[in-house]
């Protein structure tokens, strides 16, 4: 008790360290630093409707890259320090309850429709909301549909590496591309920007993005599939 | 000023179920509040003009993280068995 | 009533978020609550996020027909904060995931997820 | 030159495709690594040669091709040339060194093992603070993973804690980010300095939770337990990964990133770096696993870079000198313990015994110690150099204590670490396995450590001055150690000769007579050397390194030499005393107080130099910052090698337990570098003009009383080596006497002191030596009779305590004429009275000596025992000549002598008629005192042959024990307490105050180091609780305070 007392203090300690933190609690009113050269000049430097899209994949490309390979890493390390049976195990259908008839049918509709969905919204990261994160996580959730549906169905490591390994060569091919066609590494300039607003524009934004979708969509499969296939702890 | 409304709710609702996922003996339920906590911040992205976020935050933070969550969870609980 | 704006309310709920999960992991035992702790503070900070790049009245960063593109500047919120949002959900997944793994790790040698029972090193 | 981008393009490519390649087999990937970070090291070397040659401009790089703040930009400049440099470098021998987990293991090790390193490459060269996290992110959730490259229950819990801990401070780190964009609308570091955040309001505190973010990524004490786990459980690949690669990005950080803050945070700095180095090395005192106590040590390392880093304005453009060396220093050194902890595969300290016997891993391990305490020629010592230099320079004097008294900290436990290893029992260990891919990498840094030592020494002016050529030889003879102990010996010998015949012809008087000691006397000492045989590994090097050092401190013409010669000369001693057979706790505490010592010199020269603008040793003769202390420090240092009263306890064990050549070395020659260090101070402090009348006076007292329980200690020992070691004390107690008198007289008996001291000493010890080599025990009682077998032995005996009583005829006359004419005419009644008192003393020990070992009855298992070999007896009788030549012709001596101190003294000296030398108090004349003391003798002698003709001898069992059997026999020998009944009178004297005092000192920090450790409970909450402490602390001590 004494204890949660102690800490009930401290946490008024980093409380108050924080509300020093709001300015006076006055409220913003306009754009500054780099978001005030981003409004007025990334639609035309980058050619990206989405200026989420501009800053994330090309202004502050370096941070995308030191993401994606965060994921990757997380996914190297699981599947390194969980002991992987090659053969899935037999309890795993009970993860979650047995599939239902109506889960079964419906994912068998389902699957494709969510894939096609994933792609698209990386594909057009880079006009709407959404990108190769949002696109791959939900590539992802495709995937975990079906393994709830059909439990005992193996998805292929080997697979999963392949396509991750192509999607990150690619990902730091375009990069280097940069440096030799445009002006600096991840310069997404290496290819005409196009017409503003249409899905062949911002240079090579597409591009990356559909590297980082699947990048992104094999990584978070192939954690899913890594703890979906450890042992159970005997 | 509906939004403020809105968000103060959504805030609120943010907390009480933050509380509940830390206070919560039952590892299910305080995982369920966790994804619920994702799930209404992603909403309040939306109020804040922020899409791209929302949908990351859903289909990462309350999608994958809460699926994550359960599967480890589940091969705990087997072996506890 | 001048003070209750959308950004302060950002503020507010997500510094309250991210001291719930200060007292979360400060005072649980159970290292999946510990971690779920971890998640809290970290939707936290994505409010701060998303609460910084807020300006009144304002839209998406996304031009398109609904914004002006000549009059951006004054008609979309901050993309910055948005980007690195996005970059610290990302990371946050990363690191649950690896935390849930190494608890996995745990688990099997003690059974327990009691993180007082992991004293072997010390001193 | 190749873009510094592609340090990571190359990285993360050869990552990601490892998911193909990986298909190729095991070996391929592992080729395609290691050549990607010898890519990645070679790119930075390529930078590093081109900043160095100073053709090359700092560059930025620009992502995206935009100029920052707009898009991340990455900075290649010298620093982060260097400092990737050295993380690629040890990633790459690191890799090496893991090729054998790396074939175990999966593939995706290979590939987190790459992104590290990629990692911190990034984290050095990044201008941008976001990216920094995110980077950041991407080292602690590798280091996380790679932890469990060595999966047990230990290193899971270290893997989560440390996940859990950096995952807190990175969480702090993003809140002060997103502010810091909130305040000023960038994200790039060199726009926050601009901004001067701290100016703002609110951004004080951005300020703060930035940089108390990157603080704790260096883990301050004590909110690191988290590390300490993972260093302790981690494969030791991975703690050398951590400590030098990790630690090296993490402390570059936060100097980048301190900029942001502005003056006011570096004294903070300073402050959480000082309890950091001083709490972590408090703690390795009862540290006994090995790696965890390299993590102390890494961490208290950080600690002090940390104090360096808050003091980078006072220091200037010193700054990036003083940080070089010791960071590098700590770099090669911790990969190279760490590795070799790896290969020895000892968890405990005393385990360590494992590599005793083994040269080349306990030359690895001590060159890997001696470069983290900063010994030379390691760059740290250089660094330490102009660290307290510039300190003291600024008045900074408190911090100077703290920096010392931590490094002392750290001293202790890792000479006590070396000492298990060189001496500990090693019966009981099993052997270990040497991989040659794991011994390169570990001879590449101990190698690269001596370079850059010499490099460091060249990039200063004054460094430049010192002369390596003895090292150089030091090294010759590690490289020929294999050979027998003839040719060494006199490679040995013809060194040191050759180098007195170069040196001398530039001496002044005072250092001709000391370098005539150390040097010929040496030689002279070798040649007992030849009586080994076999290869006596390790002896020559370590010898020559002692002489090294002291022709160094006789040769330096700036303080920086003396020091430097100093430190090489106590290296060079311990590993002498070291080896001798119980010898290792007197080694260690020999070490100790002279490192204490080395540390007060240290200080005392840094006062010195103050108001100076050159090292030179004259600045010795004007000291201008409070000089008192000043003299007074850098006497302490002298002192401790004298062995004066209060700092002498290591001295009996230490010369007692040393091997039978090496207890001449340390006794008549290594104590006289204490000696002359103080003639040079009290010349400096005036000479005859002495200003500083308080020092000198308590410098007297304090040799008298040295005298007095030197020789009263003396008395009661049973070991005839012990004996001699006490005596010696007692002995340098009155050259101290005589130096602190500062006059004439007083000089010139304290110097006719030390060349009898050296003479007479010398013979005994190496007489004694040669006996207890034959006879194989120090004990006097197990001794006896000798003078049958060892007539030889016994004559040298004989003369030389002859010599040392002070009876005339001998040398030792002349030194105690002068002295008592010096305390009489100084009005010192009193020290002249407990002087006179322990020459009495002096008489009961040494005929003490004489009588049990070489008279009386000869023991059973001595009946066949030869005499002292050969070798020994040639210096013996060198320096017997040279004793009698003193002895007889005094004037030889004491007139140069008298010359010589004349101009320093020139009043009150002797007046010469022929031999006979006249005071103010008498005459005395050595040739005419020899021939009636010699005749009187003769006569006795002759009567006592003649009227003793027909006693016969007593035979050897004519004793009775009255029915009772005694418990312990040796209790019956004559020789066994002798002085049972002087001891009833005197006991009060002989009260270890002074091993107690230190015993009290050392048990003091052990138990504050035992209470303060039980703060890292292993609880992996309760190491948050201490980092959101340790945030809450500093919060209310910078901001609210």
């Amino acid at each position: 008790m004494i204890k949660k007392v102690f800490i009930f203090v401290l946490l008024l300690g980093v409380g108050s360290i924080f509300l020093s933190l709001s300015d006076n609690f006055k409220e913003q009113k306009e754009l500054k630093g780099i978001g005030r050269y981003y409004a007025e000049n990334a639609a035309d430097e980058l050619g990206a409707a989405n200026l989420v899209t501009a800053v994330v994949v090309t202004y502050r490309g370096l941070d995308t890259l030191g993401e994606v390979s965060i994921l990757f890493l997380t996914s190297a390390i699981l599947g390194f320090i969980l002991s992987l049976k090659k053969t899935g195990s037999e309890d795993d259908k009970q993860v979650f309850l047995p599939a239902s008839e109506i889960l079964v049918t419906a994912s068998k509709v389902m699957i494709p429709i969510i894939f096609i969905f994933g792609a698209y919204v990386f594909i057009n990261g880079h006009l709407t909301p959404g990108g190769g994160f949002q696109g791959g996580a939900i590539i992802a959730s495709a995937i975990v549909l079906s393994i709830l549906a059909k439990p005992e169905s193996k998805i292929s490591h080997s697979f999963i590496s392949t396509i991750e390994s192509i999607a990150g060569i690619g990902f730091i091919g375009a990069g280097i591309l940069g440096i030799v066609l445009a002006s600096g590494f991840l310069d997404n300039r290496i290819m005409e920007l196009g017409t503003f607003g249409t899905l062949i524009s911002a240079g090579a934004i597409p591009i990356i993005y559909i590297f980082v979708g699947m990048k992104v969509g094999a990584e978070l499969t192939s954690i899913l599939v890594n703890l979906k296939e450890t042992k159970n702890i005997e | 000023m509906i939004y403020i409304i809105l968000s103060v709710f959504l805030g609120l609702f943010i907390m009480v179920m933050a509380i509940v996922a830390v206070q919560t003996d039952n590892l299910k339920v305080a995982i369920i509040a966790t994804g619920i906590v994702s799930l209404f911040a992603s909403i309040m992205f939306l109020i804040y003009a922020a899409p791209d976020v929302a949908m990351t935050e859903a289909a990462i933070g309350s999608g994958l993280s809460t699926i994550i969550f359960f599967y480890v969870l589940n091969k705990i609980r087997k072996s506890n068995d | 009533m001048q003070y209750l704006t959308l950004q302060n309310i950002g503020f507010a709920t997500g510094f309250i978020l991210i001291l719930i999960g200060i007292w979360g992991f400060l005072t649980q035992k159970n290292i999946i609550k510990i971690i779920i702790s971890f998640a809290l503070f970290d939707t936290g900070t994505h409010l701060l996020l998303v609460a910084v790049a807020y300006i009144k009245d304002r839209t998406a960063p996304i031009i398109d027909s609904s914004v002006n593109s000549a009059n951006a500047v004054n008609e979309i919120v901050d993309p910055v904060p948005h980007a690195l949002a996005l970059t610290a959900i990302v990371i946050g997944l990363g690191i649950t995931a690896l935390m849930l793994t190494f608890t996995l790790k745990l688990f099997k040698h003690k059974k327990s997820l009691d993180i007082t029972k992991y004293k072997d090193l010390k001193w | 030159m190749v873009d510094p981008i592609h340090i990571i393009s190359s990285a993360l490519g050869v990552a990601f495709a490892i998911g193909i390649v990986g298909k190729l087999g095991k070996n391929v990937t592992i080729a395609v690594m290691l050549s990607t970070l010898a890519f990645m090291a070679f790119i930075s070397l390529q930078w590093f040669m081109a900043f160095f040659s100073g053709e090359q401009e700092t560059t930025q790089i620009f992502t995206a091709g935009f100029k920052p703040p707009i898009s991340i930009n990455l900075q290649m400049g010298f620093n982060e040339a260097l400092f990737t440099l050295l993380v690629n470098v040890v990633g790459l021998l690191g890799g090496i060194y893991l090729i054998d987990i790396f074939k175990k293991q999966s593939k995706n090790v290979l590939t987190v093992f790459l992104v590290l390193i990629m990692g911190l490459n990034v984290i050095i060269m990044t201008r941008d603070i976001f990216n920094l996290f995110v980077f950041m992110e991407i080292v602690s959730i590798s280091i996380a993973g790679l932890v469990f490259m060595d999966e047990n229950l230990k290193s899971s819990q270290a893997g989560l804690k440390y996940l859990i801990a950096t995952s807190v401070i990175a969480g702090m780190l993003l809140i002060g980010i997103i502010f810091a964009y909130y305040f000023t609308g960038t994200l790039n570091i060199d726009d926050l300095i601009a901004t001067n955040l701290t100016t703002i309001k609110g951004g004080g505190i951005v300020v703060f939770l930035i940089l108390i973010s990157i603080i704790l990524e260096l883990k301050p004490f004590p909110a690191n337990g988290w590390a300490l786990d993972v260093y302790e459980s981690s494969t030791p690949g991975l703690g050398a990964i951590i400590s030098a690669a990790a630690a090296t990005a993490s402390f570059f950080v936060l100097s980048k990133v301190m900029d942001i803050a502005g003056q006011e945070w570096y004294y903070y700095i300073s402050l959480i770096g000082a309890i950091t180095f001083i709490g972590s090395n408090l703690l390795g005192l009862k540290q006994d696993n090995a790696k965890r106590l390299l993590g102390y040590s890494s961490i208290g390392q950080l600690g002090l870079l940390m104090i360096i880093l808050g003091f980078r304005d006072i220091l200037g453009d010193q700054t990036p000198y003083v940080i070089f060396g010791i960071l590098v220093s700590h770099y090669f050194a911790k990969a190279g313990l760490f590795w070799l902890s790896g290969i020895v595969k000892a968890q405990k300290l005393t385990d360590w015994a494992v590599i005793r016997k083994k040269p080349f891993f306990l030359f690895l391990m001590g060159t890997f110690l001696f470069a983290l305490i900063g010994f030379p020629p390691f760059p740290s010592f250089f660094a330490k150099w102009t660290l307290v230099m510039e300190l003291v320079g600024s008045g900074n004097v408190t911090w100077v204590i703290i920096v010392l008294f931590g490094s002392m900290l750290e001293a202790v436990y890792l000479f006590r670490w070396f000492g298990y290893a060189i001496k500990g029992e090693n019966e009981h260990l099993e052997v270990f396995k040497i991989d040659l891919h794991k011994m390169i990498p570990v001879w590449i840094v101990a190698l690269a450590l001596y370079a850059v030592g010499y490099f460091t020494a060249q990039m200063t002016e004054v460094g430049a001055t010192i002369n390596f050529i003895p090292l150089a030889f030091v090294g010759v003879l590690l490289a020929i150690d294999f050979l027998p102990v003839f040719v060494k010996n006199t490679i040995a010998i013809a060194g040191m000769l050759l180098h007195f015949y170069f040196v001398y012809p530039d001496l002044d008087d005072i250092r001709l007579l000391f370098e005539v000691i150390f040097i010929i006397g040496g030689a002279l000492a070798l040649i007992a050397g030849y009586a080994y045989k076999g290869k006596r590994s390790g002896f020559y090097p370590v010898a020559i390194l002692m002489y090294a050092g002291l022709t160094g401190i006789i040769e330096a013409s700036t303080t920086l030499e003396f020091f430097y010669g100093w430190e090489l000369m106590t290296a060079g001693s311990y590993f002498l005393i070291i080896r001798g057979k119980r010898s290792m706790p007197h080694g260690l505490s020999y070490i100790l107080f002279s490192i204490g010592g080395a540390y007060a010199l240290l200080a005392g020269l840094g006062m010195a130099h103050v108001g100076h603008t050159t090292f030179g040793m004259d600045i010795l003769n004007n000291i201008q910052y409070l000089p008192v202390w000043a003299y007074a420090l850098i006497i302490i240092g002298f002192l401790t090698k004298t062995a004066a009263l209060g700092l002498h306890i290591w001295l009996p064990g230490a010369h007692g337990e040393a091997e039978s050549d090496v207890s001449p070395m340390v006794s008549a020659i290594l104590l006289k570098a204490g000696v002359f260090g103080l003639v040079l101070v009290l010349i400096g402090m005036g000479a005859e003009n002495n200003q500083y009348e308080m020092l000198t006076y308590a410098l007297g007292w304090l040799g008298a009383l040295t005298v007095i329980l030197g020789s009263i200690m003396a008395l009661f020992q049973e070991d005839a080596k012990r004996l001699l070691a006490y005596s010696s004390i007692s002995q340098l107690g009155y050259i101290v006497l005589g130096l602190a008198v500062m006059s004439h007289l007083g000089w010139l008996g304290a110097f006719t002191y030390v060349i009898n001291h050296f003479l007479y000493k010398f013979i005994l010890f190496m007489t004694l030596g040669a006996v207890v080599l034959r006879v194989g025990t120090h004990n006097m009682y197990q001794m006896g009779g000798l003078i049958k077998r060892m007539p030889i032995a016994f004559i040298a005996v004989l003369i030389s305590i002859i010599a040392l009583a002070g009876i005339p005829p001998l040398s030792g006359f002349a030194g105690k004429w002068l002295f008592y004419n010096a305390l009489i005419a100084k009005g010192w009644y009193f020290q002249g009275v407990i002087t006179f008192i322990s020459s009495g003393i002096a008489f009961l020990y040494l005929w003490r000596l004489i009588h049990t070992v070489f008279l009386g009855q000869l023991k059973d298992n001595h009946r066949n025992v030869k005499d002292i070999s050969i070798w020994f007896s040639i210096p013996i009788f060198v320096l017997l000549i040279g004793l009698l030549t003193f002895s007889f012709k005094p004037e030889w001596v004491l007139q140069p002598l008298g010359n010589m101190i004349a101009e320093f003294f020139p009043t009150g000296q002797l007046t010469w008629n022929g031999g006979t030398a006249i005071s103010q108090y008498g005459y005395w004349s050595g040739s005419v005192l020899g021939i009636t003391i010699g005749s009187i003798f003769m006569l006795i002698l002759i009567w006592l042959l003649v009227s003793t003709r027909k006693a016969h001898k007593v035979k050897q069992f004519d004793i009775t024990y009255s029915g009772e059997r005694p418990e312990r026999p040796e209790t019956t020998h004559v020789a066994y307490n002798v002085f049972e009944g002087v001891y009833k009178a005197i006991w009060i004297a002989t009260i270890p105050l002074v091993e107690t005092f230190w015993t009290r000192v050392t048990n003091l920090l052990h138990d504050t180091a035992g209470f303060t450790r039980r703060l890292y409970s292993g609880d992996g909450q309760s190491y948050m609780l201490h980092i959101v402490v340790f945030i809450v602390i500093t919060y209310l001590v910078i901001i609210g305070g």
